[in-house]
Parts: structure tokens; C-alpha cells; sequence
């Protein structure tokens, strides 16, 4: 990811569509990338990035190569992405065990991995396993460890959420996943950069900076 | 010593004791055991401490066990799905205990058994809920958790073919934890769709050489998909 | 990032810099990978670290590369053999450093950098000289030696066939350090006997994934025996 | 390996020849045993398992099924056991790499290794990879992972040095392999069992005992 200078401000777009955001991230994906799509939302990255980029998608459960999702006789229990969605193979895949496939996320052999969100902090902290809520079922498969490991750690979200509260906060009021590792944050209304310096605003859609530093309640960097 | 080849799943998961603690493969449906788990539910152990991915899908396999009330306790990164219903209600009935282990931090905890080594400092999971009350060391300017083998008195893993001594061959991402649960148990039982005769296998190919394997089953392919599961 | 396919040894070597630290794959001859230590004797850095098994056999490969003088520091776990003299009158004229560790350690250091792990604690080598002046704990009433990561500027391996996505198998015993190693290094260069297209490779079979592999390059065949080594 | 009651005296017969010796250590390897060879004299026992016994060997360079030493069109490379001597392969053999080789040996999975030895100390520790010569290069190989990880850890050596010094010593006087690690010692003049509370004799060849005892300077259990 290299790092735009200024922002780019679209205040004449309508915020973008989930899919919108998804071929916008896709775009910043650099070719012949190793690339882990979160459950959820980033799976949709995938239909976004371009055949002839060399993009090797990996799958937590124990590939390299995985292909589009699998339909009618193409389904094969037997290979499925982390979301269990039954899944096909590329030329060129690989399969391994768990172990060796943590090892590869740990040891920072990914260049990108794209995570939804519960909350990203201005210094990049980043929550996405639990709510918090003493009702809740705790789980966090892989998300920690894709948020330690992995060079480049993207996340796709809504800015806000239905109440309207920012997802961009402060601090992290929900638990969290990692401390400090989102590199970049890509959402409907624009597109950020937290640090330990604070946030930088890269794009801006349907609105400006300023307004959105408003709205979030933040001096943005441009 | 050398792997026996049982001639039904219940002699393959014999002696089993209350108390134990089962390592049971899969990944979702891909690669559970689904007759060994079926076959330790006649054989009755209880008070079990499972360590699985999930916590059970739908009604079969470790769902199966969990519903026939033989399970103490989950170790396992997601036991939150679509279809872990069963899991969820003896969880919120307080019926059975959790522990929630990041996914790589679980496969690398039972490595580290399998593998003979005391303890690691892993990254992940530094500076959040999942390691309060972990020792941590501050390693490269980067804060660390020491994390602990996991180690099982029986794995129960599912694998595509074997060989007459043991040797061990997975299918696609089926392959899963089954290769670092059969490095972690004392007693280690696979079922797999063919048994074929020693030389028969690639040895270039071999994932779980049949040094780790204790028994070998062979049960009928069961391949079932996760309806609607994300 | 995607594996380039080098045309030559010296276009794969290109860029290493003195004082590097080199993973040197093989155990004694087998997996050594002899052309690309030819042609990093061409491309002249100095001031090595090497890491690899053994310090050297006859007069090829990473015993050619000692007699050019470009290595500081050897780090191996066994470098007296029949026929190590050009290590053994190096180190005897103090020319060269040595540092001695058990062959399973020095692949676990290795694994652990690959691997994100900060540290390790291992039973091996506890009590004895090779763990002077290295933390210690005992776990379940056994003395373990902490150990830490060996991370290779470059690590050099031989392996006998790869795709065009930098995919690699192996060939029995000379798989040995190679797919760790490949693990453990910012830029990994493999030469291998044959290079096929994506797709050719059993996804099942591969051992080390392209994503490790940096840059191949297809070499003739050259298999040579130690005489006389134990 | 069990520990047979008291101890079987063959004064009568010669001191064993390695020969001898590798068989004897070959009749108490369990049929159906993983075991490792350590380079050396060890090599030997191979020839003398029984063919039917079932029992696998493991080289530390990355194989199980490992076959007799390879001759003429036999030779190959790419396959030698740990002494680098090519070898041949048998059916049901498996590859892997050195870091799965060592976890296999350091997880506890052989059930048996033989080594040579320097000096073996009363209490089982063992001194195998330097003489302390300041002179001499210092080596360990894999010696020290075989010593701490393989169940049961067998030492084959001569008893006695050439120059007449006992090798069973009350503390080893050479830089140890591993501590409290032998389970066995298996020598041309005995079989011996150290331990916690001393050493306990099995088995005497062209000698007593008593006289064992005495040329060893320590009280033998029985």
C-alpha cells in the first residue's frame, strides 16, 4: 500500500455500495499479491480482482489457490473456504495443515489480509470477535491471528452503524482483536489511515473531510 | 509401537476413560470423524474435555456428543455458528464449560505437544481479553503471550486413505487439524475411506507417517456439507 | 509476492549483500544447492553468516564458498566430518567462527522465525555446555532452554522440481532443511531440476508453497555422494 | 525394555565382539518398534532385527522406513541415513523435513534409540559428541535431540577405553549430551542399568560380577 498524498474528496458521490467498496479495495491490491479474505463482507473482494493480477487467495483452513465459490456437481465437502462455504481450486494450489497454515499467517508471509470490524481506533487497534455482550457466544476462529500476522491488514466496513455511533472511535470500546495493527480502513463514506499519530483521510465519498471529521469527532490528517 | 488396523470403529475407539480429554479433527464437517465420534457414544466415556475447531454443526458428529451429554468442557477457536444450536444451549444453560483459543494459537498449542516443546511466546493475542492472566515478555520491541501444549490422551481424526502401517493421506482442506492432532495424543485413531497395503502410498506424499497412529479404521466416505454455515 | 522464474544462477543470486545472513539448505551433499553457491562465489559479497547442517563437504559447494573466503561465522550442528578440511584448517587458523547447535534446534530456530514465534522453550541440550548462559525453566519438572529465532537475509535451497507460481517438491532424502529453511528467509532462491507449469504439481504433494519462494531457477542435475563420510 | 530379575553371569563366555554386541542389543528391541540407530557401531544392530519383527527405522534426515545401506545401481544421492552413507528405501517409507523430523524425536514418538558413547555416568548421563579436547571441533549433530526425546535410550560402547579407563563413571568427566537421559547400557563386558540410586548390572560376559564391580570402582546392584 503506497500512501496517496492529500485526500481525495468526492463529496458529489452517494457513499459506496458494498460492492463499490469492494472493487475499490480490490483495486488497491497489488498484483502477484498473497491475500487472505476475512469471512463476511471481504469474500466479495475476490469478484473484483483482476483474472490477470496473479492474486493467490489464501484460505485459513489449509490452501493456497482457492478459486470462486463451487456450484451444483462442483461442491466437494472436502474443500471449503474458513466460512465453510464449499469452494473450487486454481492451477497451482496447494493444500496444508493447520499448524503450517497459522505458521504462514503468524509469521507474516501474507502481504494483505481484509477484516470486517466491530470498531478500528484512531491508532489502529482493531475489534472484530465480540461484542462484548455478556450474552454473547464468544468466537474468534482466525481473526487474531490474521491480525498480527499478516503484512498488510485492510478493514471493509460501515463507517457508522445503524444507530448512526462511528465504528472509527477513540479507543476500542469492545474487546480486542489486535492492538495497533490496521494499516488501512475502508468504509462507505471514505477511506483512513489510523497511526499512532492519529487518522489520516485518503478519500472521502458522498461528503468531505471535513464534515466527516466532524461527524466522527476527530481533527482528520489529510 | 506399530498401528493395528481395527476391524470396526468401536474396537478403534476402545478404552477410552471418563475424564479424558479427546482431540477431535475437522474443520466444520470437513474432516470430522463422524463414525468414531459416533462409535465413542456407545462406548459411553463422559466428563470429556473435547479440543475441536467448532463446537459441533446440526445434529451429527461432535453435535451428536455434545447433545448425548458427554462433554465437560470445548477448547475451540469458533464454536459460534449458523448451525451450532446444540452447542449454544448447553453453553447458555451453563451446562458446559468454554475456552476459546485463537485458531493458529490452538493448532500450534497441540504442535507444541506433539513436538516436544514446554512453551512458546506468540504474538497473537497480546493486549486483548484472551490473554489476561498469560505471562508476557516483550520480545523485538513486540509484546508476546507464553502459550502452553495442549496435549490429548486420544485423537479422533478422519483422513482419505491409509496404509497398512499407519501411514496417512488427507483429502483437499479436509486435511485440517488432523495432522497436528495425530502428533498430540497418546492414542491416536483415524478412519478412512481405504486401507491399502505398506508401498502403496506415495512416500514423498505422506502427511502423517505411521508413527503417530495408534489404529486405523476404514468406514464408508460420509460427506457432508454445512447448510447455510458461515 | 509472486515467485519470478530467474533464466540464470547469477540473475537468482542477484542483490545479496556482505555481512547477509545465508541459509545454505542440504545435509552433507544431498539438497545442497551447489550452482547457486557457485554463483554467489561470482557475485562476491563477504563477510557471510551461513547457517546449514553441516560446514562444508570436499571442495563444492559451501566448502568452495569457505575457500573463497567469504564467510565469517559458520552456525551448524555438525561441522567435523571426514571431509570438512577447508572448515577444519579455517577454524584451526581462527579464521573463521563457529557456533555449534543440536541439529533439531537449529530446524526449530528456524521454523520459530518462519513461523512468528518469538521464543521457545526446548528440553534439548538442557545441562550440557550448549546451553551455557541461556535462560532457563523447568516445565513439568524438566529443565528447558529457551531458544530464539534464526532469520536468514537469503536462504539457498535445492529441490527437484517447481511450478511456475514457485510451488516445490522435494526428493527423498534431500528434502531435509530445504522447506523450513524457505520458510525462515526475506528472499528465498531455490534451484531445482525442472521447472513445470502451474497446475502440474499435485496441490496435494506440495511441501514448500510458492508463497515462500522468491525466485527459481532451473539447474542440471547433479548428484553427488561423499565418499567416505560418516 | 524390561528389567530382568537379578543378573545373568557368563563368565565362561569371551567378552562380545560388536557383532555379538549389536545382536544382543537386537534381541531387546520390542518387534513393531520406531526406532533410530545413532551413526556409528549402532549401524550394526540393523542386520541383526528380525525381518518379521516389523520394526521401522527412523534417520534424523527425514525418513521412516529407512532400508539396508545401498550398493552399485542402488546408490542414490538424494536418499542416505544420517551418516551420509546412501540407503536404500522400504515399502510404507515416509519423507518429511528436518524441522518435523526433530519434533518427531524431541515430541517422544521413537521408542527406542542406540548411541555410542564416551562416558555413560552411574546416573545415566551421557557424554557422546566431545572429548573436551581443546583442540578437537566441536560437533553434536542430532545427538543431544536423541538423547532427551526418544522414549528409551539406549548407549552401545566398549566398557573400557584402550588405555583400561572405565566409560561407567561416577560422574562423566566429558562435556554431557544429555542429563539422567540412558536407560540402558549396553557394553562388551555387561548390561547395565543406571539410575537415581546407582547402577544395576543385567547381564556379565567373560567376567563376574563382583569382578565388574571392582574393576568399576562402584557397587553394582543386582
Amino acid at each position: 500500500m503506497t500512501t496517496a498524498a492529500g485526500c481525495r474528496e468526492h463529496p458529489d458521490l452517494a457513499p459506496l455500495t458494498t460492492e463499490e467498496l469492494a472493487a475499490r479495495i480490490a483495486r488497491d491490491i497489488p498484483p502477484g499479491s498473497y491475500v487472505n479474505l476475512g469471512i463476511g463482507q471481504p469474500t466479495r473482494i475476490a469478484e473484483h480482482l483482476a483474472p490477470d493480477a496473479g492474486i493467490v487467495l489464501h484460505t485459513e483452513n489449509g490452501m493456497l489457490g482457492m478459486g470462486p465459490a463451487a456450484t451444483g456437481d462442483a461442491i466437494d465437502p472436502d474443500l471449503t473456504n474458513a466460512g465453510k462455504v464449499p469452494v473450487t481450486e486454481l492451477p497451482g494450489a496447494a493444500y496444508f495443515h493447520h499448524a503450517d497454515s497459522f505458521a504462514m499467517m503468524r509469521g507474516g508471509h501474507l502481504d494483505v489480509c481484509v477484516l470486517g470490524a466491530f470498531q478500528v481506533s484512531h491508532h489502529g487497534d482493531l475489534a472484530n470477535w465480540h461484542t462484548g455482550d455478556p450474552d454473547a457466544i464468544p468466537a474468534v476462529g482466525g481473526a487474531m491471528d490474521l491480525a498480527v500476522g499478516a503484512r498488510e491488514v485492510l478493514v471493509m466496513m460501515k463507517l457508522f452503524t445503524r444507530d448512526g455511533a462511528a465504528k472509527l472511535v477513540p479507543a476500542c470500546t469492545y474487546p480486542l482483536t489486535g492492538a495497533g495493527c490496521v494499516s488501512r480502513v475502508y468504509t462507505d463514506h471514505g477511506v483512513f489511515e489510523p497511526g499512532p499519530d492519529g487518522v489520516r483521510v485518503l478519500e472521502t465519498y458522498g461528503t468531505t473531510a471535513d464534515t466527516l471529521g466532524e461527524r466522527l469527532g476527530v481533527g482528520l490528517i489529510r | 509401537m506399530r498401528t493395528t488396523i481395527a476391524d470396526t470403529v468401536d474396537a478403534a475407539v476402545a478404552g477410552i476413560e471418563d475424564g479424558a480429554t479427546v482431540l477431535v479433527g475437522g474443520f466444520g464437517l470437513a474432516g470430522m470423524p463422524f463414525d468414531l465420534i459416533d462409535a465413542l457414544i456407545r462406548q459411553g466415556a463422559g466428563d470429556l474435555t473435547v479440543v475441536s475447531n467448532n463446537a459441533g454443526n446440526g445434529d451429527v458428529g461432535l453435535a451428536a456428543l455434545l447433545r448425548a451429554g458427554r462433554v465437560r468442557k470445548v477448547v475451540c477457536s469458533f464454536p459460534r455458528q449458523s448451525d451450532s444450536y446444540v452447542f449454544d444451549e448447553l453453553y447458555r444453560a451453563g451446562r458446559i464449560e468454554l475456552e476459546v483459543v485463537p485458531q493458529g494459537t490452538l493448532a500450534e498449542r497441540m504442535r507444541a505437544a506433539g513436538a516436544g516443546i514446554g512453551a512458546f511466546y506468540s504474538p497473537v493475542g497480546a493486549g486483548t481479553p484472551l490473554a489476561d492472566g498469560k505471562e508476557t515478555r516483550e520480545i523485538d520491541g513486540r509484546v508476546h503471550v507464553l502459550e502452553h501444549p495442549i496435549k490429548g490422551d486420544v485423537a479422533l481424526i478422519s483422513a482419505h486413505r491409509a496404509d497398512t502401517m499407519g501411514n496417512v493421506v488427507y483429502r483437499r482442506t479436509a486435511r485440517n487439524f488432523g495432522p497436528v492432532m495425530a502428533t498430540a495424543a497418546t492414542t491416536v485413531v483415524a478412519q478412512v475411506g481405504e486401507i491399502v497395503p505398506a508401498g502403496q502410498l506415495d512416500p514423498e506424499s505422506v502427511v502423517t507417517p505411521g508413527i503417530y497412529v495408534d489404529r486405523v479404521v476404514r468406514t464408508e466416505v460420509r460427506r457432508l456439507t454445512v447448510q447455510g454455515a458461515r
